[in-house]
């Protein structure tokens, strides 16, 4: 029972990450219509931010301490960051220990200029460029950026920690009497994604902004000729979306060490995830993105495994046809859009 | 001639007489010259531009008529190899068996999945062929390593029991794939001053089939079921009450280009014998999707060149090291020299990534209609320059 | 026509044939060429194959440091680095059979199709004689094969997998690398006086032929002194989050868990492994422990904080202290300003054996070569003495075990050697079952 | 008993009764017109007629065959063309593949593997499909696209594309919606001119009275998915229960 609740919970964690890139890729197939290869990229750029400022944090000054030697020999540099030596060791500790947090608030205006810059110097010019233009210029956008990552930081995944004091485990099955123990990160993470879905659909379910670009979602034309600049609010959104795939990517660093690559392997999967969901619906995306995430979970338990090996290589893409073939749509997907 | 209009006519000369004497053509710097670096004539790289020429111009044939964008191409490609390969293994060293086996059992293959995916258009049937060819990227990598030998990829030992022929040849060595005796590896070489031009009896089987398969879609494009073809694409609505049933068309056409793939798959083993499931995987679908809309979808020879643009970056950009660029720029003063290579070194050898990156977004971005756009283009300039700057004739020539 | 792929390199060319001549000269290679590529100029060319893009892109480039060190070395340039304190003193720096060495690189993107393209152009285009470099078994096993029918000289660069010197072992490939059979005999004795012999072991495996081979050896060397294996549960090779196979370990009874991943695979298991609090658990009464049997630096540094106290295995490590590593790290670290990997040092070690065996052979003839090198013995490379089997082309020498590093002074200095383990413990017959099934064959030349 | 007869026909979505109980009889070589105010079930009706609805109840029959449960390009195939709303052609085709299209499939059927041969080698089909350009007076733009073109000259290549099926029983869904006065009047003179010329049998659907009452011969008042009344023009026109459902309020 306790393995299957557990499942459950690495699932309903693996679909964070999934419904926070899916929910991106459909605000943009949405709102703009464009098949965006490079949002991955954007993940990865988020998760890169986190590199950034836990690299930023530690620039250090150098004393050489000739009591000690390098590997060559020589008189060791001892290396203390700016931050330990302006803020004291243990201030200055905790700030480095605290770099994947802080890098929050780095990679909002990061992530939404990098959104903004993208979708107004290049997006924009292909809304009425066939999806296979998109696709290659969004999939040549995608490798220029991943590898000006792997020119400044090497293809080897790079270890950002978590706080200290979230680094830890937790027991959740306390409550109900159960022993479930879960890494607080995890937990974290779940719920960050939690808010950020929550956040995007109240935004857009309560705010007028939110309310013409729902509008336009659905009839584009219509909500023009009320005289409504909605290319403008479009490019927003697309700033919104950047910021929400950067967000997961900051927050995805301690679960896994991110590399220059990582955009790619999220890439194939958000889009079975999103178009799974249905296209044009933002819960569909989400529903898909946890719901793919707990089926891998469980297809990834032994006792699945021994009745059908190898299930847990092409479990997502099994339940993709299966999903597909019984509703043409998606789960909830919209009639007519990219359909053609 | 062939049956085939004028225009259609010379331009499969043109393409013959290009395969024909690509050994020179690709081979335009002396040996030894700085620009060594770019001759592409040799066998291997060849061989690849026509196979994946072949491979494009099958995909062409669903998506750029129908429109319907398949990314598990790679699939039908990877069968075919594996079946050529097991040919070989079991059968016989003759590539002909081979290269048969490959395309049927790629067509059955293509059958099975167009039937099922093409109950869905759109991006529904893009993400549908994509998880099938995934699956069997990831069952070929693991589960079903007794087929296909999983990540080393299927090859062949000296114990193969093959039936026609012999496991292992006098000299204790495998035996090596040839057509009625003619070794596909065998080379001639022909020295003139300090060019050397290589011609590869594989190379000239590829080349061959390249342009029977480049013929077949002339014939396919300017057909009835070609039309049909462009008129699914244009309206799915408009043909059912027409009284056309677009389901076999699409189906024909997917088997069609899915038998293509299987063609390539099966050359590329029967140039060289070894079957990798990374032929599966969507990258590689996906490479096949770039290099048709890179050349110019829908056109008749934008597939190959495309294609022949993405291998040829992969395989002289990536050997492109800093000892090379030093070469280059060995004329200039140190320090000089040094900027430069520093300035170029992110763009080649392991950068080859970043700069075909960027040519994708250049290309998309200025020739809509891919590279054959900026071949017309070119023309089109051309002749105004000869005409004296007259003004140009108003009329658009549908790319070809 | 002839019946090889046989040509002359591009390269050399250009230093005999600079003057035009006026009448096309029209031969065939065999009538000018003794063996497949033979240098006829005053240079040789050597084919660095390594990954250049995708997850191993590091390791590649450290290998490709490694190279140019020691071509660098074999030209007569630098300190000489291990060829001082290489046993045998056959080489001169004045190139290789004095003739200048040339390298050509390419990326094998760990994809075994890439991999055999990029070393057939520099076979077919470039003239190299000898191909050498990769990250992974896989590529090691298609390019072996593809050289061996070219009739070139393969020397692999970093693959563990019992099958590159097992059942698909060929005439014209060498490993120096050691394996998943090594890893097993090497860890085994020092798991025993750590963990004891009363364990419970529960393996995640990449679900590839790497995996498969390294899982077998563990296991069974395991449980040869004792350990109880649970379960072996394999993965995909395309997983990113092993928390899903991670959870049920919890659960199993288990105490120890192996892990045999490599690359980005390792840094995620192990990282997830240790978040799930696997470090803290006790059970059975005994602390739970995790074994990483292929360890690498390059990894290690990946995962960070979470290596600490964790066991496993290794070629070479920059930490050693005899005169052959100590000349190598300095020269590789004065030259690059870091110490190298275990990849950079295969690899060096690689090039500097294949240029001494053809010193030695008088020719760059793959037979002459291969000759050399079978049942050849040699010291001062770092690893002590070791010994190139015949049978099967694998080089035997002794193995680390390493463990991750409390308190690194450095970033570099992740690693610490606990054992290391003599060449006598490690060694296997030639037809052990592990490595049964396949044929050396002969020798390839390519005339 | 006419070509195509509707019988108890009645479709539900959801809460919502689209067509109660619809009988209907079309006269072989008549032009019948379906008339009936915004929301009546036209549409409804019409899709029922061609394959893209089944109704829940009910049967149609055409020429004696049912044509339930067929496929719209089977009921295509059975002698019924369809005229859209919004223009339907091969945008990206040039105005003669437009025409070439229909001429193969009434030659070939619904699916021809006809890869080899060259399209210009079909001279009996390129042939047709000129003569109904010409019949169209489209010949002079028989290259160029079709997207390109006016709407009016889409709505009459749409037409002629319709009638080189030589279909028995033709259908038009609102053939001069959105239309100038002076398009459709080309437009009824262009089907008035069918309806003389040729061995067809014309089913319209109007919006527009002044088109109904220039070509029908037989009209049917559909009012919330029940037919009101069925009779001739002249008759339509002074039914008090039709001026009140339909003509009334737009008078």
């Amino acid at each position: 029972m306790d393995a299957i609740l557990l499942q459950i919970l690495n699932g309903l964690d693996k679909g964070s990450a999934y419904a926070l890139i899916a929910l991106g890729l459909t605000l943009i197939f949405g709102t703009l219509g464009v098949v965006n290869f490079a949002h991955g990229a954007l993940f990865m750029i988020g998760a890169f931010c986190a590199v950034t400022v836990q690299r930023l944090l530690n620039l250090s000054f150098e004393v050489v301490d000739p009591d000690k030697t390098d590997f060559l020999g020589q008189p060791l540099k001892v290396k203390t960051p700016y931050v330990e030596a302006w803020f004291g060791p243990e201030m200055g500790g905790a700030i480095i220990d605290w770099a994947v947090p802080l890098a929050i608030l780095f990679a909002i205006p990061i992530m939404i200029g990098v959104g903004y810059v993208m979708e107004r110097g290049l997006i924009k010019h292909f809304y009425k460029r066939p999806h296979a233009d998109q696709i290659l210029v969004t999939f040549g956008l995608a490798i220029v950026l991943q590898e000006v990552v792997k020119y400044f930081y090497g293809a080897n995944p790079i270890q950002t920690p978590a706080p200290e004091s979230l680094n830890g485990i937790v027991n959740l099955g306390a409550v109900i009497g159960m022993d479930i123990v879960y890494p607080v990160w995890r937990v974290v993470y779940f719920l960050f994604s939690v808010v950020i879905i929550g956040g995007i659909f109240s935004f857009l379910q309560f705010t007028t902004f939110g309310m013409v670009v729902r509008a336009g979602m659905a009839d584009r034309e219509t909500v023009g000729l009320l005289g409504i600049n909605i290319d403008r609010r479009f490019t927003i959104m697309f700033g919104i979306a950047a910021a929400v795939a950067g967000l997961a990517g900051v927050m995805y660093t301690p679960i896994n060490s991110p590399n220059y690559h990582m955009g790619m392997d999220f890439l194939v999967l958000s889009f079975v995830v999103v178009v799974v969901g249905g296209m044009g619906s933002l819960p569909g995306a989400v529903l898909a993105g946890f719901m793919l995430g707990v089926l891998e979970s469980f297809a990834s338990m032994n006792e699945i495994k021994s009745i059908i090996p190898g299930i847990d290589q092409i479990i997502i893409y099994v339940v993709a046809i299966i999903i597909l073939l019984t509703r043409p749509r998606g789960l909830m997907g919209r009639k007519g859009v990219m359909e053609d | 001639m062939f049956g085939l209009e004028k225009r259609d006519t010379s331009m499969l000369i043109i393409v013959a007489v290009l395969t024909m004497f690509a050994p020179f053509i690709l081979n335009p710097f002396p040996a030894g010259s700085a620009l060594a670096q770019f001759n592409a004539g040799y066998p291997d790289l060849m061989q690849r531009f026509v196979i994946f020429g072949i491979f494009a111009i099958g995909f062409n044939i669903l998506f750029g008529l129908t429109g319907y964008l398949s990314f598990g191409h790679a699939a039908f490609l990877g069968v075919g190899s594996y079946s050529a390969v097991w040919m070989f293994k079991l059968l016989s060293m003759n590539v002909i068996p081979a290269i048969i086996l490959s395309v049927i059992v790629a067509g059955l293959f293509s059958l099975l999945i167009g039937f099922v995916s093409l109950r869905r258009s759109g991006i529904y049937f893009s993400i549908l062929t994509l998880a099938f060819a995934q699956m069997s990227f990831n069952l070929a990598y693991s589960v079903l390593t007794p087929i296909t030998n999983g990540e080393t990829g299927l090859q062949l030992t000296l114990n193969d029991p093959r039936v026609l022929g012999v496991s292992a040849t006098a000299d204790g060595s495998i035996p090596v794939t040839n057509l009625f005796g003619m070794e596909m590896r065998s080379t001639f070489e022909l020295a003139v001053g300090p060019w050397a031009f290589q011609f590869n009896a594989g190379y000239y089987l590829c080349a061959v089939i390249l342009l029977l398969a480049f013929y077949l879609s002339i014939r396919i494009f300017r057909s009835p079921f070609g039309m049909m073809l462009r008129a699914v694409k244009s309206n799915q609505q408009r043909m059912n009450y027409t009284g056309l049933n677009t389901r076999p068309y699409t189906l024909a056409a997917f088997v069609i280009s899915g038998m293509y793939a299987g063609l390539a798959g099966g050359l590329m083993a029967s140039m060289d014998p070894l079957a990798g499931a990374e032929r599966m995987q969507w990258t590689a679908s996906g490479e096949v999707v770039l290099m048709t809309i890179l050349g110019g979808a829908g056109t008749l020879i934008g597939p190959v060149l495309g294609a022949g643009f993405i291998k040829y970056f992969e395989n002289i950009f990536s050997k492109i090291n800093d000892g090379v660029l030093h070469s280059w720029f060995s004329f200039m003063p140190d320090g000089l020299e040094n900027a430069m290579v520093t300035l170029i070194h992110p763009f080649v050898g392991k950068g080859w990534h970043l700069t075909l990156g960027i040519l994708f977004m250049l290309v998309v971005i200025f020739l809509p209609g891919g590279l054959v756009e900026g071949g017309q283009r070119i023309r089109k300039w051309a002749k105004n320059k000869r005409s004296g700057g007259e003004t140009p004739t108003g009329k658009t020539e549908p790319a070809e | 026509m002839t019946n090889t792929v046989s040509r002359r390199g591009v390269l050399q060319r250009g230093a005999i044939a600079g003057a035009g001549v006026a009448l096309p000269t029209i031969f065939t290679a065999s009538s000018a060429a003794a063996y497949t590529n033979e240098p006829t100029g005053g240079t040789v060319t050597l084919g660095f194959n390594v990954p250049q893009t995708g997850a191993y892109a590091d390791e590649g480039a450290d290998e490709l440091r490694a190279y140019e060190l020691a071509v660098e070395h074999l030209n007569g340039g630098g300190d000489g680095g291990m060829m001082n304190t290489f046993s045998s003193k056959a080489l001169q720096g004045n190139g290789i059979l004095g003739k200048k060495v040339n390298f050509v690189t390419g990326d094998t993107q760990t994809k075994s199709d890439a991999a055999r393209a990029s070393a057939k152009s520099m076979i077919e285009k470039d003239g190299a004689v000898m191909i050498t470099g990769g990250s992974s078994s896989g590529v090691a096993i298609a390019v072996q094969g593809l050289c061996q029918e070219a009739g070139v000289i393969f020397m692999a660069g970093l693959t563990h997998s019992n099958d590159t010197t097992g059942k698909d072992k060929k005439a014209n490939g060498f490993r120096h690398f050691f394996n998943g059979y090594m890893s097993a005999a090497a860890l085994a004795p020092v798991l025993k006086n750590l963990y004891g012999t009363d364990r419970t072991a529960y393996h995640l495996t990449a679900d590839y032929t790497w995996g498969w081979t390294q899982e077998e050896s563990i296991a069974a060397a395991t449980e040869a002194m004792g350990w109880n294996t649970v379960n072996k549960v394999r993965t995909p090779l395309a997983a990113t989050d092993f928390s899903s196979y991670i959870a049920p370990v919890l659960n199993s009874g288990a105490d120890v868990l192996v892990l045999n991943h490599y690359g980005g695979n390792m840094v995620n298991s192990l990282t997830n492994a240790v978040q799930f609090g696997l470090r803290e658990k006790v059970v059975n009464g005994k602390n739970f422990e995790i074994v990483v049997p292929l360890y690498s630096r390059l990894m290690a540094k990946g995962a960070g904080e979470n290596v600490k106290g964790i066991h496993g295995s290794t070629n070479w490590h920059w930490t050693l202290q005899d005169e052959g590593s100590k000349a190598f790290v300095k020269s590789f670290g004065t030259k690059y300003g870091f110490p190298p990997s275990q990849a950079a040092h295969t690899v060096y070690c690689q090039t500097m054996l294949y240029a001494d065996a053809a010193q030695r052979a008088g020719t760059f003839n793959p037979c002459g070569i291969a000759e050399a090198l079978e049942g050849y013995e040699f010291d001062g490379l770092g690893n002590g003495k070791t010994l190139y089997r015949a049978d099967d082309h694998q080089c035997f020498k002794d193995v680390l075990v390493v463990r991750g590093k409390e308190n690194p002074t450095s970033e570099f200095d992740l690693l610490e050697v606990v054992e290391v383990t003599p060449r006598a413990q490690v060694e296997y017959a030639p037809d052990h079952p592990m490595f049964a099934g396949g044929q050396l064959g002969s020798c390839n030349s390519g005339a | 008993m006419g070509i195509l007869e509707v019988k108890n026909v009645g479709k539900r979505f959801g809460g919502l009764q689209a067509l109660g109980d619809v009988n209907l009889s079309v006269k072989e070589n008549t032009v019948h017109a379906i008339i009936g105010p915004n929301g009546a079930g036209k549409s409804t009706l019409l899709n029922c007629l061609v394959g893209k609805l089944i109704p829940d109840t009910g049967s149609v029959m055409f020429d004696g065959q049912s044509v339930l449960g067929r496929a719209p390009y089977e009921i295509n195939q059975m002698g019924i063309s369809r005229v859209f709303q919004t223009p339907e052609i091969f945008g990206d085709l040039t105005v003669l593949e437009n025409m070439l299209i229909p001429c193969f499939a009434k030659r070939d059927g619904a699916f021809e593997l006809n890869v080899l041969p060259s399209v210009l080698g079909q001279k009996d089909v390129l042939e047709k499909a000129e003569h109904m350009l010409e019949e169209m007076n489209m010949a002079d733009k028989r290259h160029m696209h079709a997207a390109a073109m006016s709407r009016g000259d889409k709505r009459r290549l749409e037409i002629g594309m319709c009638l080189s099926q030589e279909p028995r029983l033709l259908l038009l869904d609102e053939p001069t919606a959105g239309m100038a006065r002076a398009d459709t009047n080309n437009t009824i003179d262009l089907l008035k001119q069918i309806s003389d010329e040729r061995d067809i049998t014309i089913a319209i659907i109007e919006h527009d009275m002044h088109v109904v009452f220039s070509l029908a011969d037989r009209i049917t008042v559909l009012a919330q998915g029940t037919p009101l009344v069925e009779d001739d023009p002249q008759n339509i026109r002074g039914n008090p229960k039709v001026r009140e459902a339909y003509l009334g309020e737009s008078a």
